[in-house]
């Protein structure tokens, strides 16, 4: 569904992503996991247009993205819930989820997948009047996927869901990025909490500065040393 | 030694000239008001330049030393250095006392509160009796000679130049690159900015008096918002942090002002796309902060 | 007591035209950053486009209004995509600069094209007639002004807060590269922010037309620095600020001209400014944040 | 006694506490790491010891000093010094520019001098540019002395970044990330330049890093920070083994 194929990102002097490839078939979840500064948020970055790669080329569902705008890819179907949530803080929740269905025109089925997130997370629905800044991290993150949700993607981006959430908020996010996928929605999941994302996932990829070290299907990485190497050093 | 040759011998030939009549009237004003637009640009550019804080008053510190020094000269018949010295050190007390305050803000919000600072001097000008009101004061002795123009010029180019390339330049210029690594490296930014903006009024002042000893007349519109753009334009253009650029600059848009005399509106249209042009096709002004090299006591 | 109410309601309509620009400032400032220092001078030429359409074209002050407002919507659009685009990833001093370059060039453009001389409102378009009440004289100047001017932001409130593209805009404002991942195309939001910012300062054109009776090339700029106090007054970038802000700058300018000396109006907003950028820049309904290293 | 001492530190941004109850203490000498994951809290501790924010509450003790919310200036002159996550050279100037202002607080001739030519500024530049060479020349930059800051590659930027750092005269340097987009070799490199500004200069070093290699063979004793707290304090083995520590990076194990 998704082809990264060798690229190459620049930040200025810095190479920060170097000959990346990455590959995802429809309906799985892939993870990449890695330490914090490896690249996994501007790897989504650039998926999702917002960074240009100086070589390589990006493929979804064959046709090459590489160079298309931001709001094309979207509306091919990529959407992403971007890393620390970034919901609109003065905005109300209902309008944070109208602003992810911004490109859709299909006003009742917008409707109804507003309906639908709500039965998701119920707890968006009582505060669907209220500023999204006032909601609480675990509200946040429900309502950054509720809204990357509205944009009815096949391929869901999802940047560091657990970042700054407790224990037991990490478990029902878990959960519910399961739940997603089961309904039919292709998942690149970014990930620190390696054991998490590794439990949930099909395939994943391990990433060090810029590089894709290590790869190969959940189960294998979950008992691998390098794993642990990778975050807490040899 | 050669520069300093260069330039008595330029002062000499300049002075030959006007006493010759070779230098008609109308090349003299253009003259002083090119030495005078130099200071403006020059030490308005240690400002916006070097310490890279905005600044819309220029023309407020000019006005203060323009109306001290007159105050001197004038009112109280005192000598032209006295009225100097008052215009210089009310301009730099001016500084002092507004950029205290303000330099605390931060780029736009910087630059609109000198724009209401110089706006409040003019405004408050206007308003005593004292010296004129709005009709200003009249009838001012011509004390500005090539000497003090040319001497003017070369003193407060060589101050902000020899300041510029000291450890107390570079923090102020540091300041400008990156504020906050400035301050962790142990540079007091406050007092760099204050310091800049003291010293860049003190010539606006010095500015002043030399204009009103010159041109016979001064009241508060004169030196409205529009008189900090004039000098704005030639800082832009010369290439904010290049005193060399400054120059060049406000000798340039002196020739285009006298050139452009009768159509003012063309000047002003002028002036206008010099700083859209430059601030997108070239935001570094002609010479970036490139200098030529200018060394007389090196 | 009855002179401190008429001068306030003198002071309304005057804060009614300052609010109508003020907003121009803050969507402008709340999208991209920029302190639009041109934008008092587009409000100049809603004014003479107003000005020509009812002496030349003999059309009614409403049809003129909108005219100007069109016109001038087409012209804010040009400016930003002409001088402020190529700056957007510059320093916003850059952008500043630009723009008090695209300022003079309005004004003298004008004076270029039409002369600097003081054009005399046409009086047919609005005969005076005065109410008492109660002892407070007021206009049918002052009722045209204020109600057109809060019928505009109305129109404005409503296209904020309840369309599509009013949602974008303050989507870009609030976070730009979410508002990309909602694929929200920014150029264009930056547009029609310019787009309505701009037809609102030419609608305000008319009315200082109409208050004023005499229009010039520079008449943008006193009034443009004013509303720029009220929307910094209110906290720029924040909408019902600017019009608060607005109506607060009127109202203490006549409260200035008519118990102090008119001569000193100009500078008391510019205390006002320094004040409040000194004591909180954040305007009077603004948040803070600072700087993140 | 300990040369830096930290005791119940508190900030919060926006409501959001970013650090709570932060407790620490360096010895002279001490080579200290500090980790966590994202978002722990790690950077606004070097904000806070530099200067750069003002704590909500606590006490920073700085050589026997109270320096707690003193200007960033101020706590750079009695010996604290730092490089940025995101490198913030003055870029626009000179790699000799750059280390030269580091030197500016301890400028020997005063402002008349300068503007006047006397010979104490001569004197003192004199100094200064030796001083500034002699720091390029120990972070082998002194070849590259008249380029301009960003034209640098980036490796070199950061080198030059740490060497003006130094230029400070501090007594305790503290680095944020300086490994960030550096490849294995390079970051072995950097370990070993680490302990030996350490040894050679005979100043304390803390450090935040990612590269868990780096912190794990370079640093004595680490403190763990999550949701900006510390969880874990000790030395590398230790920290290694720690659960909570590999709780924190790994999450929890599931099933």
């Amino acid at each position: 569904m998704l082809e990264v194929k060798d690229i190459d990102v620049y930040y200025g002097a810095i190479h920060a992503l170097k000959k990346l490839s990455i590959t995802i078939e429809k309906g799985k979840i892939v993870t990449l996991i890695g330490a914090n500064g490896a690249g996994k948020t501007t790897t989504l970055k650039t998926i999702s247009g917002l960074i240009r790669p100086r070589s390589g080329s990006i493929t979804f569902k064959n046709v090459d993205i590489t160079r298309t705008a931001p709001e094309k890819i979207v509306a091919m179907g990529i959407s992403q819930v971007p890393e620390g949530r970034r919901v609109f803080s003065a905005m109300t929740v209902l309008e944070n989820l109208e602003m992810g269905a911004y490109l859709r025109r299909d006003k009742k089925e917008v409707e109804m997948d507003m309906e639908k997130v709500f039965t998701r997370f119920p707890r968006l629905k009582e505060r669907r009047k209220q500023l999204a800044g006032t909601l609480s991290g675990g509200e946040q993150q429900m309502l950054a996927i509720g809204r990357a949700l509205m944009a009815q993607p096949e391929l869901l981006l999802m940047d560091e869901p657990s970042m700054g959430l407790a224990p037991l908020l990490v478990k029902e996010i878990f959960e519910i990025i399961q739940d997603i996928n089961s309904q039919g929605t292709t998942i690149l999941l970014v990930e620190q909490n390696a054991h998490m994302a590794l439990s949930i996932a099909d395939n994943a990829y391990v990433m060090e500065t810029g590089e894709i070290v290590l790869q190969g299907t959940a189960k294998e990485l979950m008992n691998s040393e390098e794993v642990k190497r990778a975050y807490l050093g040899g | 030694m050669l520069e300093l040759a260069a330039l008595t011998a330029f002062f000499m030939l300049v002075q030959y000239m006007i006493t010759v009549g070779i230098l008609n009237q109308y090349y003299q004003i253009n003259l002083t008001s090119m030495c005078i637009n130099i200071i403006l640009a020059v030490s308005l550019n240690l400002i916006n330049g070097f310490t890279g804080q905005l600044s819309l008053g220029h023309a407020g510190f000019m006005a203060v030393g323009a109306y001290s020094s007159v105050v001197m000269t004038q009112m109280l018949g005192q000598p032209f250095i006295i009225g100097i010295l008052a215009a210089c050190l009310s301009a730099a007390l001016a500084g002092f006392v507004i950029g205290v305050p303000t330099l605390r803000l931060r780029g736009d919000y910087l630059a609109i509160a000198t724009l209401g600072f110089g706006e409040i001097i003019r405004v408050v000008l206007q308003n005593i009796d004292y010296i004129g009101g709005p009709a200003g004061i009249v009838g001012i002795s011509k004390l500005t000679t090539w000497t003090w123009l040319f001497a003017g010029t070369v003193v407060s180019t060589l101050v902000i130049v020899n300041l510029i390339n000291s450890s107390y330049g570079r923090a102020i210029i540091s300041i400008r690159e990156d504020e906050i690594a400035s301050e962790v490296m142990g540079i007091n930014t406050t007092r760099y900015k204050v310091l800049a903006f003291v010293v860049g009024a003190l010539f606006a002042g010095f500015a002043g008096a030399l204009y009103a000893h010159y041109f016979y007349i001064i009241k508060p519109e004169t030196f409205s918002f529009l008189k900090s753009f004039d000098v704005l334009v030639m800082v832009v253009l010369g290439g904010l942090g290049s005193t060399t650029g400054a120059v060049i600059a406000a000798v340039f848009i002196t020739v285009l002002t006298a050139a452009l005399q009768t159509f003012p509106a063309v000047r002003m249209i002028l002036y206008a796309l010099i700083l859209i042009i430059v601030m997108i096709y070239r935001p570094q002004g002609l010479m970036g902060n490139r200098e030529f090299s200018l060394k007389i006591f090196g | 007591m009855l002179e401190f109410f008429q001068q306030a309601v003198n002071g309304l309509s005057l804060g009614a035209i300052y609010a109508l620009i003020a907003l121009g400032y803050t969507m402008v400032y709340g999208i991209i950053l920029l302190i639009n220092f041109a934008h008092g001078d587009i409000m100049m030429v809603g004014a003479y486009v107003g000005f020509f359409s009812i002496s030349l074209l003999g059309s009614n002050i409403l049809v003129a209004m909108i005219f100007a407002m069109v016109t001038c919507a087409v012209l804010g659009v040009l400016i930003e995509k002409i001088a402020y685009k190529p700056l957007r990833n510059s320093t916003r001093i850059a952008a500043l600069i630009t723009a008090i370059g695209v300022s003079l060039f309005l004004e003298y453009i004008t004076i270029f094209l039409l002369g600097a001389t003081q054009r005399v409102f046409p009086a047919s378009a609005f005969p005076a007639k005065y109410y008492n009440l109660m002892g407070i004289v007021i206009s049918n100047k002052d009722i045209f002004i204020i109600v057109s001017a809060v019928l505009l932001m109305i129109v404005l409130h409503y296209i904020i807060k309840r369309t599509r593209t009013g949602k974008a805009m303050r989507a870009v404002s609030l976070d730009r590269e979410a508002a990309v991942l909602m694929g929200i195309s920014v150029d264009r939001t930056i547009s029609v922010t310019f787009a309505i910012g701009s037809s609102l300062a030419a609608a305000a054109g008319v009315l200082v037309g109409v208050y004023y009776n005499t229009i010039n090339p520079l008449m943008g700029i006193i009034p443009g620095l004013k509303a720029f106090v009220a929307a910094v007054l209110g906290g720029i970038g924040i909408i019902p600020g600017a019009m608060v802000g607005g109506f607060v700058m009127g109202i203490l300018e006549t409260m200035v001209s008519g118990y102090g000396s008119s001569l000193y109006r100009d500078a008391a907003a510019f205390g006002i400014l320094i004040l409040i950028l000194l004591v909180k820049p954040t305007g009077l309904f603004g948040k803070n944040n600072g700087e993140k290293v | 006694m300990s040369l830096l001492e930290i005791k119940g530190l508190n900030k919060s941004f926006g409501g959001l506490s970013a650090l709570l109850e932060f407790d620490f203490r360096l010895a002279k000498n001490e080579l200290i790491g500090l980790i966590g994951p994202n978002g722990a809290g790690k950077t606004t501790v070097f904000n806070l010891i530099t200067g750069v924010y003002k704590p909500d509450k606590g006490k920073i003790i700085f050589a026997g000093e109270d320096i707690t919310g003193l200007p960033a200036y101020k706590i750079c002159r009695k010996g604290v010094a730092r490089t940025f996550q995101n490198i913030r050279l003055f870029n626009n100037l000179s790699v000799l520019d750059n280390v030269r202002i580091a030197l500016h607080k301890a400028v020997s001739y005063g402002l008349l001098a300068a503007v006047f030519r006397m010979p104490s500024y001569f004197a003192g530049e004199r100094l200064i540019e030796q001083e500034a060479l002699r720091y390029l020349e120990i972070f082998d930059l002194a070849d590259k002395k008249n380029e301009i800051a960003s034209n640098l590659p980036y490796g070199e930027q950061r080198r030059l970044e740490v060497a003006r750092a130094l230029a400070t005269r501090p007594t305790l340097l503290i680095l944020d990330e300086p490994a960030a987009g550096m490849n294995p070799y390079e970051t072995q490199e950097l370990m070993q330049l680490i302990r030996w500004i350490r040894d050679d200069f005979n100043i304390s070093i803390l450090l935040i890093e990612h590269d868990m290699s780096l912190v794990m063979g370079v640093c004595e004793r680490i403190y763990v920070l999550d949701y900006g707290q510390v969880i874990a304090e000790g030395g590398p083995e230790e920290i290694r083994n720690n659960k909570r520590v590999i709780e924190a990076y790994l999450g929890e194990e599931v099933g």
